[in-house]
């Protein structure tokens, strides 16, 4: 057995292990932990893919800042006790949500699996890559030429986030401030 | 790692978890939570078939889903810190201020 | 000479006088009705000349057909119908061209000093030419719609005449009865009309003629013009608006109800001879429905007390005898009485007139008596026209009615029943005629003295017209040769002379004294229940089935079937509504299931074309 | 095929009179409106006197409009439409010519909406093109809506909706059978269209789908004329709406279902109309019996116009659904009738409804002594209405019967019960506010002036044409 099998076997399993965790824990703080897990073992998977600038950016970005920021929302308003919310909603409508998923996975595969095209058309194959530089350099090099318009207008994006941000956060302290 | 077409099952199976858990809870925490792993499950799929292709804009792709994300997720959170002051709770059932 | 002239003198009457009429309304001025009356008269006059032009044209012509044919342009012309407006004179509508405008002119003369404090003469004259000229039209037209033209037209105004007293609504629903049962009967005129087209394939009155249908379209073409006719001249079933009719003008009554609209049925039926004597079912039920109609009516007038509606009642029996003529198929008989009729009772009426002239309005016979001093012209008058109607030799009605009596014997459709009905219903007018002239001139006075004291002969263009229709029912039955070359056609003419007098004998001796009211039979008096019952059965009837037919098929079924549909509109948004219940996991939910399905959808359609045609 | 550009400017005219009506002041709006109708009327005139119409001839007109979508603005004035046109520009300039039925408020609002209803109506009777002419159809909708809505008496409210919903089901349907008929042409020829030109070809071998679309067509249509059982939304609309948005409707919105089914069912679907004859001819007779019983019935005189116009239009629809050539050159006749006589009744009864402002209508009674000329006009108009020979209503009326008698007998027997209530309830008109005692004499004037001419004029147009109906019978050709 390969290595790299044996490590996708163990980062899958994590993965999919780890969202449902996610999903039916029932305090958001070890929902958000689970989550951590699923960061990582989904970097371990870019990695195998070749990803490797991908695989890095999953741990700083996910892992690094918006797991941080989740578990600090939940410090924050203090959502560290069991929520019943799971077992709120009816059995039917659970039942019928799992089939409808379930369903929803096997389209999902068929569409994935069935048209094997295996026969890639571009040109970064991995020894072009190795050519290249690596990963990191052959992404660099395409980001920087055919997507640099994009990449600016992502930036306006994340501007645009942060002002909304700090505006929803701003309002409500002022309105609090008025009320008390 | 020869087959990345076992990627894809993986990428699915966790989307449609992520997809159950929007649907299932009602903690907009979770909920937010579910929808980071959907867009993960969706990171995996551009980066396999990036991988498949021999194409790069997948990964171009995933970087800028991460970037989205991020701003996504911190503006969500800064939705639910603020209705949670409000209506002291992040039950999604709850909120229901616009109805009728 | 144009025979368009005939009918352009009373249009040009007619114009006149509505202008006459609605001006004076405008501005407040009053026409008076010699001014008014002597236009309207003048174009009757005209009309008359121009008629008896063509009587000395047509006795000029000898052996060759008598007919003038003229097209005055083409009226209705699509596809293979092609319907022109034209006239057509033979010696039949000649004979009533000249009843219609000789009496017309006459009762024209007499209405001017009739309607002499009539708030607005214009307006009556302008009817009574409009009337002229739509029953020339009848007569005149050489097509069947040219004929139903002048058919409705005559219905139109004789509704517009009824109703000119119009404060009164009880003449205004006169009108519209008279109206309407026309209409009823008109209908099988039209479907009469409608199938002359579907196997003629003309609407042309000679073509009709000519025609050859099968016998059973025969029978129902001739049944159809007969049910119609039955309506215009107040036969059985259609005859009870006649009475009520009575509400008009004395001289409208004279005219339309007695000589002239009601006579249309005879006239109709004469132009359609040549068909009806190969419908002998048809010719059978019209000789039973005119002897019916002849002795029912006469039993009825034996009890009213109104003298217009003795007169009205008498009319539909006269009209019974000519059809009774009719369906016995002796048809010049039948014209003959229309004409001889046409004198007498329009001298009868227009001495009605002259009595109700005189006594202030009054009409019931039991107020009046003894008039014979007072009105000395209108009693003779009077007593012409009653011998004329009694059959009494040498007056008129003998010559018309005694051959219609031995038709109803002889002739090849006639039978003993006819017959026995027909003489029984002479008797039975000899007897109400004789009632009703010894009530009104003979008896005892049973007017109040204010009114006696004012009872006056009637003024001289009243007076006139008078004198020349008496002497028209007297000399009137010397126009008609009839061959009367049966056997015994002398006994019975005596025998039926003999009948007449006896029933007027016992007439004169029962009312000779009368001083009080007579007790009638108020089953007898109200037309035997017939009125009643129709106004029941067809005029409820209808009320009710037009407030069930809104009440639960318009209102129950469609308003609130249309209530529903803009219910099931707003129930519709209401249960999708409930859908939108607010849960941000149940709309998820609802996305992952159309999604699904619809990836289902796309992904089989797409997977299934790969798999067959892709690799 | 040669382009007609006399078509567009029967377009173009009523549009620019919508649109500039808002630039002239308000005290000369009655005076534009008379004289851009006026010439909007000489020039159908003009145009419809120099086109020849002979076997099916007549203008047309080819304007490219999407035409990737198989859309083209297709004009056609031939020996069907020419009668609707001339119909809609005359009672048009009546309306709003006459001066007892001028709204002085938002007259502008009124003018601009009344030329954008010429605009619809003659787009829906030249249009060829089905999007087109359902465009236009639905258009006319908007100018009708509004002014029931702005001018509108008390219950208005209630009625405009169950209007527009019964005839917007209608036509979204046909919308749908327009789609689906392009679509079988379509998968015929490869190309899409919509012209009736090139829809013929669908006619000559029918398919089964054809009977839905047929059906579509049909539910439009009947909605609109209407005949029983589609009749509901009639009444209301027609007692609330104002009295010139009545005469619109009722003297042409009316006959747009008429021309509809002149235009484009019988072409596109006479196999199933011949299918289904027998229904539609009990249909129409039943509405024209029902009708007349609902009118009788009828406290509200303009209730019993509105019903006595449904049961006209029976008649019509008798005529049409004869299927012969001659039984709808009838039914047009009818119809141009009905349309010229309904305007007048319904005009004159709201001239005698001014003249009595506070009594209701339970009182009216006697009034042909106050205002003489007004009910000589209105008598004639009854008479009309009530088809006596010699009047217009009666050519088309006798040959509507005449020529659907071949057909049904029954039907026709069952229709011409109808001649005789109609007698019944026209009369009942007339004599309940005419005649009987009059009530104390009230201000007003009788009927005069331009009001007077312009409604002399429609009477005379009937009585003459009650006498010389060739033109209408046979083209102008015959003239």
């Amino acid at each position: 057995m390969d290595w790299s099998f044996l490590a996708f076997i163990i980062f899958s399993t994590i993965a999919i292990l780890g969202s449902l965790m996610v999903i039916l824990q029932k305090t958001p703080v070890s929902s958000a932990f689970s989550l951590v897990l699923v960061f990582f073992s989904f970097s371990g998977l870019y990695a195998l893919l070749g990803a490797h600038f991908i695989a890095a950016l999953q741990i700083l970005v996910y892992t690094g800042a918006i797991m941080v920021l989740f578990v600090f929302v939940i410090m924050l308003l203090g959502q560290d006790e069991k929520t019943t919310d799971l077992k709120d909603s009816s059995l039917l409508f659970k039942g019928i949500a799992t089939l409808g998923g379930f369903g929803f996975l096997s389209i999902l595969l068929q569409a994935a699996l069935t048209s094997k095209d295996t026969t890639g058309k571009g040109i970064y194959t991995e020894e072009k890559i190795a050519e290249m530089g690596g990963n990191l350099k052959a992404i660099s090099e395409v980001l920087f030429r055919d997507y640099i318009f994009h990449f600016e207008l992502v930036s306006f994006l994340v501007l645009a986030a942060v002002v909304a941000t700090v505006a929803l956060a701003k309002r409500k302290n002022s309105q609090q401030g008025e009320i008390s | 790692m020869n087959d990345p077409w076992l990627m894809l099952i993986v990428s699915c199976s966790v989307f449609v978890i992520g997809l159950l858990g929007v649907i299932f809870r009602k903690n907009l925490l979770i909920v937010l939570m579910s929808i980071e792993l959907m867009l993960n499950a969706v990171n995996l799929s551009f980066v396999t078939f990036s991988k498949i292709h021999h194409v790069l804009d997948g990964q171009i792709s995933v970087l800028f889903v991460m970037t989205v994300a991020a701003a996504e997720s911190a503006v969500g959170l800064g939705l639910v810190i603020s209705l949670f002051r409000t209506l002291k709770t992040a039950d999604s059932d709850q909120i229901q201020m616009l109805r009728d | 000479m144009n025979l368009l002239l005939i009918l352009l003198f009373p249009l040009i009457g007619f114009i006149i006088n509505g202008c006459l009429a609605i001006s004076s309304t405008r501005n407040g001025k009053k026409i008076s009705s010699q001014q008014s009356g002597v236009v309207a008269t003048m174009g009757m006059v005209l009309s008359f000349l121009t008629a008896i032009y063509y009587y000395f044209k047509f006795a000029g012509f000898s052996g060759e057909t008598k007919l003038i044919e003229q097209n005055v342009f083409s009226w209705i012309k699509l596809g293979a119908l092609h319907v022109d407006f034209a006239l057509r004179l033979d010696p039949l509508s000649l004979t009533f061209v000249l009843i219609i405008t000789g009496v017309g002119s006459l009762i024209h003369l007499y209405s001017i000093g009739y309607m002499s404090e009539d708030p607005t003469p214009a307006k009556y004259f302008s009817y009574l030419n409009l009337f002229c000229f739509m029953m020339l039209n009848l007569v005149l037209g050489s097509s069947m719609p040219h004929l139903f033209l002048g058919w409705e037209g005559v219905g139109l105004t004789s509704y517009l005449l009824i109703g000119y007293w119009s404060q009164e609504p009880k003449n205004i629903l006169a009108g519209q009865k008279a109206f309407v049962m026309n209409r009823i009967g008109d209908l099988g005129f039209l479907i009469a009309m409608f199938i002359a087209y579907k196997y003629v394939g003309s609407l042309d009155l000679s073509d009709i003629q000519k025609s050859t249908m099968s016998p059973h379209v025969m029978t129902v073409f001739c049944g159809l013009v007969f049910f119609a006719c039955t309506g215009k001249s107040a036969q059985i079933p259609l005859f009870t608006w006649l009475p009520d009719a009575m509400a008009g003008p004395t001289p409208v009554s004279a005219l339309i109800h007695a000589a002239t609209m009601v006579t249309s049925g005879i006239y109709l039926l004469n132009r359609i001879s040549p068909l009806l004597l190969q419908t002998p079912d048809v010719l059978f039920v019209i000789s039973i429905v005119g002897v019916t109609t002849a002795f029912i009516s006469a039993v009825i007038a034996c009890a009213q007390k109104d003298i217009k509606k003795i007169l009205a009642y008498s009319t539909i029996s006269q009209l019974g005898f000519m059809f009774l003529a009719c369906g016995v198929g002796a048809f010049d008989a039948g014209v003959f009485h229309v004409m001889t009729h046409a004198f007498f009772k329009a001298l009868m009426f227009l001495g009605a007139g002259s009595v109700i002239h005189a006594l202030k309005q009054e009409q019931n016979i039991f107020k009046m008596g003894g008039l014979s001093k007072k009105l000395p012209i209108t009693t003779i008058t009077f007593v012409m026209g009653w011998a004329a109607i009694l059959g009494i030799p040498p007056f008129s009605g003998f010559f018309s009615k005694d051959e219609i009596i031995i038709e109803s014997l002889y002739s090849p459709n006639g039978n003993q029943i006819l017959f026995v009905m027909a003489l029984l219903s002479a008797l039975l007018t000899a007897f109400y005629m004789t009632r009703l002239l010894v009530l009104v001139f003979f008896s005892p006075s049973r007017m109040d003295t204010e009114t006696e004291s004012h009872v006056h002969e009637s003024p001289w263009s009243m007076i006139v017209p008078l004198m020349i229709l008496a002497v028209l029912s007297l000399i009137g039955g010397f126009w008609h040769h009839s061959e009367g070359n049966h056997e015994n056609s002398q006994t019975i003419m005596i025998a039926s002379v003999i009948v007449a007098l006896l029933s007027a004998g016992f007439s004169f001796y029962r009312y000779r004294k009368f001083d009080k009211e007579e007790l009638t039979n108020q089953f007898v008096e109200q037309g035997l229940g017939i009125d009643n019952f129709y106004n029941r059965f067809f005029g409820r009837g209808t009320t009710r089935i037009a407030q069930n037919f809104s009440r639960w098929i318009e209102e129950g079924l469609i308003q609130n079937g249309i209530k529903f549909c803009s219910w099931a509109v707003e129930l519709s948004g209401n249960v999708l509504k409930s859908f939108q219940v607010g849960s941000v996991q149940a709309y998820l939910m609802m996305m992952v299931i159309c999604g699904f399905a619809l990836m289902v959808w796309v992904l089989q359609e797409v997977l299934h074309e790969v798999m067959i045609y892709g690799k | 095929m040669e382009n007609n550009h006399e078509l567009t400017a029967l377009l173009i005219l009523p549009l620019l009179g919508c649109l500039l009506a808002w630039f002239v002041p308000r005290v000369s709006q009655r005076l534009y409106a008379l004289v851009v109708s006026a010439v909007q009327f000489a020039m159908s005139v003009y145009i419809s006197s120099h086109a020849s119409f002979a076997k099916g001839g007549g203008l047309e007109q080819t304007l490219p409009w999407l035409s990737e979508l198989g859309m083209q603005l297709q004009l056609r004035l031939d020996s069907v439409s020419v009668w609707f046109i001339l119909l809609s520009s005359f009672v048009s300039f009546a309306v709003l010519g006459l001066k007892g039925v001028w709204f002085r408020k938002q007259a502008r609002l009124y003018t601009s909406l009344a030329f954008f209803l010429i605009f619809a109506l003659n787009a829906a009777f030249l249009s060829t093109n089905l999007i087109v002419f359902y465009l236009s159809y639905e258009a006319v909708f908007i100018p009708m809506i509004l002014m029931v809505g702005i001018w509108g008496s008390n219950s208005k409210a209630t009625s405009v909706f169950r209007f527009f919903l019964m005839s917007f089901f209608g036509s979204i349907l046909m919308l749908v059978s327009i789609f689906y008929l392009s679509y079988l042409y379509f998968l015929k020829t490869g190309n899409l269209s919509t012209n009736l030109n090139d829809l013929m070809v669908l006619a000559s071998n029918p398919n089964p789908a054809m009977s839905w679309c047929f059906a579509g067509f049909l539910l439009a249509f009947v909605i609109k004329v209407p005949i029983f059982p589609f009749h509901g939304w009639l009444k209301e609309v027609y007692v609330n709406a104002p009295t010139p948005a009545t005469i619109w409707m009722s003297s042409l919105l009316s006959k747009l279902g008429v021309f509809g089914f002149i235009r484009f069912i019988i072409p596109l679907f006479m196999s199933s109309l011949i299918e289904f004859q027998g229904v539609l001819l009990a249909l129409s007779a039943v509405s024209v019996i029902y009708a007349a019983f609902l009118a009788i019935q009828a406290r509200n005189p303009k209730a019993l116009l509105a019903y006595s116009s449904i049961s006209h239009l029976g008649f019509v629809m008798l005529g049409v659904f004869s299927l012969s050539e001659a039984g709808r050159t009838s039914a047009i006749v009818l119809s141009v009738s009905h349309g010229l006589t309904s305007a007048v009744l319904f005009y004159l009864y709201d001239l005698i409804e001014q003249r009595n402002e506070g009594i209701t209508m339970d009182q009216y009674s006697g009034m042909a002594k106050q205002y003489p000329l007004l009910f000589v006009c209105l008598f004639i108009g009854v008479l009309a209405s009530l088809s006596l020979p010699g009047t217009f209503n009666f050519i088309g009326e006798f040959l509507v019967l005449l020529h659907a008698y071949p057909v049904s007998a029954l039907c026709t027997i069952l229709s011409g019960l109808g001649v005789i209530f109609g007698a019944v309830y026209m009369l009942k008109f007339y004599q309940k506010i005419g005649l009987g005692s009059s009530p104390e004499v009230t201000t007003m004037k009788d009927i005069a002036g331009f009001d007077l001419v312009v409604v002399l004029l429609i009477l005379g147009m009937i009585i003459y044409f009650g006498f010389q109906p060739s033109i209408f019978l046979g083209g102008m050709d015959n003239v």
